[in-house]
């Protein structure tokens, strides 16, 4: 028997759960995304882990009616690493916060993407820490103040479209969560890529950061255009600088396939049973005098 | 001519002497000949082309211990000698073989010549092995020769030996070092230097003997229980399973992969067994303090997972390369909160093989963390032991719900505490979970009610561990009024001085607790009961055994704690005679 | 109509109605007219805008803790009351008061109005407050005002708190809100709503008090003490320190880094301590987690250091917003190794300046890490006390060596395990250290005697502190048989309902030791020795505190463990009753 | 009195412990070149601090006459971050290894940067975990056989200059260790630069990567032109790529001096002190009702 080519409707990938966010928080637009993203892709919910650490959006996995893991501070790339090391068929998510992936998390990024493992990792970038009432996160601006920057931020912001190029990620995007439509798209083409994709995107916190970032960014925000050659990273190195007229592309800035590591995890495996000997007791055999 | 059937020998030399290689050649040659025998290596602080040296047990009766009381004791090299001077106390009347090409004299050097009658021999070893081989190249080999013809060392095992080391050189390689053991062989005899103490006699020896190590047999273990997943760091001295494992797990179908940090390591492992795979990650103190919080997330998510500590001298990088038994409290309160968790330690290489299996016998039956402990004294020793069987153990796995299975609850309140665990991919039993308390659903929740629920059914676990995995080492003796208690690879020298201790007729009762935490109260309490004296041995400065023991346990009245900071391991002298000086129980 | 002097309220409403400034302000309110008070907070799991409560107790006597039995509840919307419903137990009698605009109806919700004779009043509150002020936009100061009235709370400090809150904003804004008090007030009396039980009455109070939660006194105290220099990674509920530190201590010189992690965190705080700055780093259990490793550095490198713990409900990210006293044994044992360091416990606001200084004053002393517990219950509560002296502590700074001191040797052995530390910048007494073990001067060494010798120096310390700094609170009652022993803050319950025993006639003698390890033994064994029945208190589900005490001391034959998992604290009547039934002693 | 323009010889830098490193080990060759610059610097030994983690280059700081801490793996920056905030009057250092800087202390390294923190950080990078004999570092070339990658590695290794870019380090060196003589002006330029300053050195493990490195180094190895724009990021990401002929370029990749976290932070004292009440008794004086 056939299976219908669409069973799984967005609302399908929704929890009971209602989410514990402010109304108007940027994260309500991501989970929808990722929702629609979901059902487009007709990926049965059975068949995908969320995992993400701590923050406001870290609590996305209990919104998502997949296998799910919110687990703890920084952590989501590593438990999503060793989820899709062990089941390469399954869709892996990693979500979380700037402060969660950029600032604690931030030393197992560069591993993820320089090892390629095929996973996606959405990241709901506030500028903010949220769940911990408004301190500065890796990403706050210069000059703002926060609970933790009374006299003001003095530290420049990361550049996660940078990070990502550094760390030879094989797909860099970047989405704003009140543009739906483009967002979909960008989680829909993330989650295809075969290898590491990171969608860094911009997800306003209204209690703690205002709300008139989402009157600002209308203007700031525009979509990079098609001339852009995805498979140049100087390029997309150049775009993802500060712009004089502080506008942000948004939209993919580089992606360029390479094997991942679970296929050439899989080389490995065939290498190693190259001996033959491959029985536990074969093994053992190696310690006889 | 003193014989012995229990023969004990160091070498001492510099970078390019070969002393490493003559070691294990030997043992290997004893194991290849049915004798049972235990290595362990030392090495000054370069990083390599430094001075090392070995100490060689072998025996053809089965042995805990590298033994104390070095016999013979071959110095390529004084000026090498210092270095190791406190960790080999030499036997009486102990052969003192050097080379007579070194510039510096034996009888110059500080030894007790005349307390202990050393003997001196000196032989010119680098001119003979120019001379007889044509290089110096195989001063060890050559070395190996004369030993093997003045000791009665098995020279047909040596010869296997060094075929199964050079089998993978040219011919030419192997040749010359078969002829280097000939020579020197041959030279003895010539020489008619064969007739000295401490040759090694011996009737009968059992079948031929395996070289194994406590880190092989650990990955031997988890490998048997169907590990699919390893995670770790590099470190001294638990980098070896990452590398064997690493080397073999593929050939089964696992995965290996070293992460960025600890930290990583672990959450990968969690990630792996969340996605319904048997893991374990492994590592040594340093690591095992950036694993703390992970360790709680495991807890308290009920994930499996199996953390190997291979303990070293600490605190903080400490002694990496020496041997201390100082990360027990570290292992059941290393994280915050009350975090049920298991802890097992290993006695012996053998039985590293009996833990890892054990360890994820609990970890998937029960899903927590099971922490087990090893140290550098059972990972850095090589050891000629009797073949064991691999399956000697059941296979646990998780508890997994049927798919779409009705009202399913991952966190299910059950007699026991264990709830069945989806997995990923399985269909109509979708959950969602996390490291904050939550109810039987998975749900965050921070009601106390709810708070106290999951608390206790975390806890209840511990209790059906403590009963269903109360695997201990005892040794009950009848009418028996002092007992010794200890833990982990100190075991060996106890157990030598409570048998040397029974031939003098006394009586001692001694038992070493495998499973930790949570302790098995049940058998250890009568055991303490039974005694007047209790003796608790430890190789930890800041007493930990004891602390863990008075916490858990009624001790009897008259408890003598012999603990002492690590560095080197216990003698059997050193616990008989702290044995013997505390005996309590009938005069002979 | 029955008064008091001793009032419990608690308000509960939605997000915008102002729930929590309305605690604040009364709280200010009753402190600036000299009155005692504490107030606890308490949220729905939304992030925003979510349902909120606050208790708050108020009192012309000294108070230790909220309050059992709430008095006079006032309830703006019935909807967000099953949330808190198991949070707060009512009075016999209490007084329910709701707004009757509210659609739900208070006498349909499950609340035991018969069992209890609870009083039922409904105030138009939304309506008069429209009417009356104009908008609705003041609901919770209008209803302090109807409070005032009907209690006697004190009017003329709402007045002055109400002005201090509001004293940035506009003059507009300052006056609607004295009007809507005020006109609360009147109503109350046009409408004789006045005479209700649980008046509040007193007689004479003392000066104004001061208001602070824990945080901001363990910020005190450590400034007092010279603080330089505080690193930190933002966590509940430990941030206030980060943010108060932040705002304030680069005003005296000092500075402030949000750190990337709490392993950086940790590390900066060593690195400056190396520097030589007092330093600090604070974090609740999450964040100890992850500084174990260094933790043991500064053990090891004999760094002074302090690390505050604001303990949260456990395991792993557990109940981030609730108290719970489940991190005391990791406090001793979270890092590998033998790594001699200092717990200390706070236990109330006022204690916490009192332990931030004892911290600094044994950290730089003995020059290791000094590990300061306080928990959410003392860092989230506010309390109106008494102002304290803040200049009652001596200020201690660490043993320096003189300038090109001859033969200068980091880690001298010295009679107390403390050795003058050189500060980089100091001539002549340069010295490289590191995490290894070491030498007198800081060489690398894996030498077993120099491992030995460096542990009993860095052990020494620890004899040292324990007689030194042997602080606990302690009052031992004249003949009692039966003693409470509890620690950080459970005290204040244990302390009210021992109180109320002695009021009773029956004889309790009671302990809390403020520094946890090095136990101070010779304290507390002779508290426990007159026992004929011990009784422990704590807030861990595991019995982190009995397991201490076990593993340090001879207890009594006859011991009662009181414990439970977090989530709300002791309340005296619960701790009234586990002493009650498990009195011994004279019968009255 | 005045002070003889040169007191400090670079054997002044020396202390008496022997190294513990091999015959050849590209780590002396940084030693040396270490000395050799602080000589030039004529700074003070007390006047210096330098930190590492752990590794054979981590044993660094106890062959120098200066203070020194080897503390634990991969904290070398927080320890020497605290350090300078503590003291900024006083020359800081970190120093380490590929290990120790870009896999387990990676996470460190963004904020050092972009917080400018003024100190020298000198990673002796030798493709190898060299003290635990021979496993995979960050930097392993893909391929390459060692104790860890028994089939050969798969991941792709990182690439420091590009990390050092994307995280806004002000100054961003690669140096080789046996190019003594442009190694001490790295050095020097390094300690120089108000800010934090990088400098990658390639430091060849014998023991575990064999010295033939040495040989095919030399032909590699070639100094950046004077036509290079240092302050160029994107031109700095450019030549920073690997390329066709394999050949690496050494010298200062990108150098673009801004304000030291150091002034920031007395702008911010001087701030915070505006209000006037400064005394802790002012302080205090807050919490009266
Ligand atoms: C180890 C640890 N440190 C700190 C915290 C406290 N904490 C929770 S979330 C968070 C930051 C949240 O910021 P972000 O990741 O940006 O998420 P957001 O809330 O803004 O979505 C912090 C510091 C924690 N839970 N665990
Ligand atoms: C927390 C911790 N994990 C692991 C180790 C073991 N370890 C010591 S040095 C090292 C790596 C060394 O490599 P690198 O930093 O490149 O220095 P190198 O020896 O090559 O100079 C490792 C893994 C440790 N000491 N501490
Ligand atoms: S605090 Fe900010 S990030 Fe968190 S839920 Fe509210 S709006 Fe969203
Ligand atoms: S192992 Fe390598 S890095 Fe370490 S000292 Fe030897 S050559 Fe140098
Ligand atoms: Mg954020
Ligand atoms: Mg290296």
């Amino acid at each position: 028997m056939e299976q219908p080519q669409f069973i799984y409707k967005s609302t399908d990938y929704k929890t009971d759960l209602k989410p514990v966010w402010c109304p108007g928080c940027g994260d309500f637009g991501v989970l929808g995304a990722t929702h629609k993203a979901l059902a487009e892709l007709q990926i049965p919910p059975e068949n995908i882990m969320f995992f993400s650490g701590i923050g406001c959006s870290s609590r996305f996995p209990g919104y998502t009616n997949t296998y799910g893991f919110n687990a703890i501070h920084g952590r989501a790339i590593p438990l999503a690493t060793g989820a899709k090391i062990a089941r390469p068929e399954l869709t892996v998510v990693a979500v979380g916060g700037d402060g969660d992936g950029y600032s604690i998390g931030g030393g197992h990024l560069p591993h993820v993407a320089r090892k390629n493992i095929d996973l996606t990792y959405l990241v709901m970038n506030n500028n903010i820490y949220g769940l911990t009432k408004g301190q500065a996160s890796p990403t706050t601006p210069t000059g703002s103040i926060t609970k933790t920057t009374p006299y003001g931020n003095m530290d420049s912001p990361v550049n996660p479209i940078h990070y990502a190029l550094a760390y030879n990620a094989s797909f860099i995007a970047r989405g704003y969560s009140a543009n739906m439509k483009h967002l979909v798209e960008l989680i829909v083409a993330a989650i295809k890529h075969p290898g590491f994709a990171i969608v860094d995107i911009i997800s306003p916190c209204v209690t703690f950061r205002g709300d008139e970032q989402y009157k600002t960014l209308k203007d700031l925000v525009f979509e990079i255009p098609e001339s852009h050659d995805k498979t140049d990273k100087v390029a997309a190195f150049h775009l993802a600088l500060e712009r004089d007229d502080n506008k942000i592309p948004v939209g993919i800035y580089y992606q360029n396939p390479r094997p991942t590591y679970h296929e050439n995890y899989d080389i490995i495996r065939e290498k190693a049973k190259k001996s033959g000997k491959n029985e536990l007791t074969d093994i053992y055999s190696l310690f006889q005098a | 001519m003193k014989t012995t059937n229990d023969f004990i020998l160091t070498i001492i030399g510099s970078g390019g002497d070969g002393v490493i290689s003559a070691g294990e050649i030997l043992l290997s040659a004893a194991a290849s000949e049915g004798l049972f025998g235990f290595l362990l290596k030392s090495f000054g602080p370069q990083i390599r082309g430094g001075e090392s040296s070995i100490k060689l047990r072998i025996s053809n009766e089965e042995i805990f211990t590298q033994g104390d009381f070095v016999q013979v004791l071959l110095v390529f090299n004084w000026g090498d000698f210092p270095r190791f001077k406190t960790e080999y106390d030499l036997s009486d009347g102990a052969i003192i073989i050097s080379d007579s090409d070194d510039k510096l004299s034996p009888l110059s050097q500080n030894l007790p010549w005349d307390e202990k009658k050393l003997v001196n021999i000196q032989i010119p070893i680098t001119r003979l092995t120019k001379e007889l081989t044509g290089s110096t190249f195989n001063k060890n080999i050559f070395s190996l020769g004369l030993l093997s013809a003045m000791f009665n060392l098995p020279s047909e095992g040596l010869h296997k030996a060094i075929k199964r080391k050079f089998k993978k050189k040219s011919e030419d390689v192997l040749k010359s070092n078969i002829d280097a053991l000939e020579a020197g062989i041959k030279w003895i005899s010539e020489n008619n230097l064969n007739q000295n103490d401490f040759r090694f006699e011996y009737d009968s020896v059992e079948e031929p003997k395996i070289i194994m190590n406590g880190n092989d047999s650990i990955s031997l273990g988890a490998m048997y229980q169907g590990l699919e997943f390893y995670a770790s760091y590099p470190i001294t001295p638990a980098s070896e399973i990452l590398q064997f494992l690493g080397t073999h797990l593929p050939k089964i179908g696992g995965s290996v992969i070293q992460a960025e940090d600890e930290l990583a390591a672990i959450n990968m492992a969690i990630g792996a067994s969340f996605a319904g795979k048997k893991s374990m990650t492994g590592t040594s103190g340093p690591g095992i303090s950036l694993k703390a919080e992970a360790i709680g997330l495991a807890s308290m998510a009920e994930i499996p997972l199996v953390i190997v500590n291979v303990q070293r001298g600490g605190p903080s990088t400490g002694l990496p390369t020496k041997f201390e038994q100082s990360d027990l409290l570290q292992a059941m309160y290393v994280t915050h909160g009350d975090a049920p968790k298991a802890v097992i330690a290993a006695t012996s290489v053998e039985d590293s093989y009996v833990c890892a299996n054990i360890a994820f016998q609990i970890a998937e039956k029960y899903q927590l963390p099971v922490i087990l402990l090893s140290d550098q004294f059972i990972s850095a020793r090589e050891v000629s032991l009797r073949p064991f069987k691999l399956n000697k153990f059941e296979v646990i796995s998780r508890l997994k719900p049927e798919d779409n299975e009705s009202d399913y609850k991952r966190y299910k309140i059950t007699e026991n505490g264990v709830s069945p665990m989806a997995i990923p991919g399985q269909k109509g039993v979708i959950y969602q979970t996390n490291g904050l308390e939550h109810t039987s659903t998975g749900m965050p929740s921070s009601d106390l009610d709810i708070h106290k629920k999951m608390s206790e059914k975390r806890d209840l676990k511990l209790q059906h561990i403590a009963k269903e995995f109360d695997f201990v080492v005892q040794k009950d003796c009848d009418g028996a009024k002092i007992g010794v208690i200890t833990w982990g690879s100190s075991k060996g020298a106890v157990l030598e001085a409570v048998a040397k201790l029974k031939k003098e007729g006394k009586k001692v009762s001694f038992m070493a607790p495998q499973l930790i935490s949570p302790l098995p109260i049940h058998k250890i309490q009568p055991f303490m009961d039974k005694l007047d004296r209790l003796i608790i041995l430890e190789m930890s400065f800041g007493k930990q055994f004891y602390t863990h023991l008075k916490s858990q346990l009624k001790l009897p009245e008259d408890v003598v704690v012999y603990n002492r900071a690590g560095g080197k391991p216990f003698s059997v002298t050193e616990v008989y005679n702290t044995i013997s000086k505390n005996y309590v129980g009938e005069a002979e």
